[in-house]
């Protein structure tokens, strides 16, 4: 199980700022890959994940990183603070 | 080193008065950024952050920026929620020995802030309301550190 | 645009209280300068300087600045007389649209006032008095503009 | 007549921070030489001109400069403000 947070229109397209996931995907682009493949809508933000960031555990990383020991992914768009 | 993630109001000249007192710096600097209007039509400035990252993400950001030009002292704050045209959104205060080093660190401050700090702003207007998209030369800013 | 030649403390904080508002700038960058004490022996600076001249010389890079990064505003304060340790020498602020233009007019404003504004500071302590040496880098740091 | 005003070391060396002077100098140059003359203080501040500045008029000027309608050179160290 693993904690899964979506941030501004990523959280606004897939409908929902949190969910617990039941997986076994072994890197980011496999649980991509496997929310994508659930509903239309999921497939609708991940679209292009050219366009996204991710943070595993609350640090920004890639999306060819492994999920062994992860708590936390988040999905976001680049980010606009400042 | 202070850093403060809050969705109350700030007063910059309050946040500011004594800072850097009784280290010997020389050069202050301080950035404050304002809600900007720029369609003439916006309502509000809703700011959307990452509990927790954020706050890491800054302080990670704060101490490098310390270390880089051996500040005598750095502060930031940062809005999230709503927010009207006008009001700060946040601001950054450096306090070095000498100028180049307090500019350039607060420079680095707001580059790094602008894209590795995790909030997102939303326009809204009469016409609907807008994820601002990110900026490639916000990204390329980065390059120059 | 304001501009002021004092030997009055001033209150940065208080100063830059208001600054920018109304002008729909997104970016407010300030910088003040303190009296640094190296030798940890200063008693005090002395700051004397060309009254009239000063005024003009501020007011002309003040100008150019506000033309060249189209600034919303501009403040000066630049003190002369005698000051402790610690005490605000002097102070810029300027308020632009975005962040690099802010930046840059305060750096321009601050690297000019260094080596065009007619201050000349002497620096007193129980050894005595000296004239403190005008700085190749503060000349160098006038071509990058 | 021009007023002539000194500020800093150049004024302390000098021992004074303004004076009238009586001249037919025609450049900066001149001036500087003229004073020279005049007594050793002022030769011993005028010794390096390249550790010197000059204003005429309040506007910083060169020591080449014509003194022709000018009514106020002002001579000093490089500046120190900021």
């Amino acid at each position: 199980m693993i904690d899964v947070v979506y941030f501004a229109w990523v959280r606004e397209r897939i409908g929902l700022p949190r969910e617990r996931v039941e997986t076994r995907a072994a890197t980011v682009a496999d649980l991509v890959a496997e929310l994508s493949a659930r509903e239309e809508r999921y497939a609708a933000a991940f679209a292009d994940i050219s366009a996204l960031r991710v943070a595993l555990d609350q640090e920004l990383s890639e999306f060819d990183a492994p999920l062994a020991g992860v708590r936390e992914v988040a999905f976001f768009p680049p980010m606009t603070g400042g | 080193m202070r850093i403060a993630v809050q969705s109350a109001p700030f007063d910059a000249a309050a946040e500011i008065a004594g800072f850097g007192a009784g280290t010997n710096a020389g050069a202050l600097v301080t950035f404050t950024g304002l809600v900007r209007d720029d369609s003439g039509r916006m309502q509000a400035l809703e700011l959307e952050h990452y509990p927790g990252m954020t706050e890491r993400a800054i302080a990670k950001i704060a101490e490098e920026a310390m270390t880089r030009w051996s500040l005598a002292d750095c502060l930031v704050i940062h809005r999230f929620g709503r927010l009207t045209v006008g009001e700060p959104i946040m601001m950054v205060a450096t306090a070095a020995r000498h100028r180049a080093a307090a500019f350039e660190a607060a420079e680095f401050l707001m580059d790094y802030l602008k894209s590795r700090a995790p909030f997102w702003k939303k326009e809204i207007s009469p016409d609907g309301t807008c994820w601002v998209a990110a900026k490639a030369s916000d990204e390329d800013a980065l390059t120059r550190w």
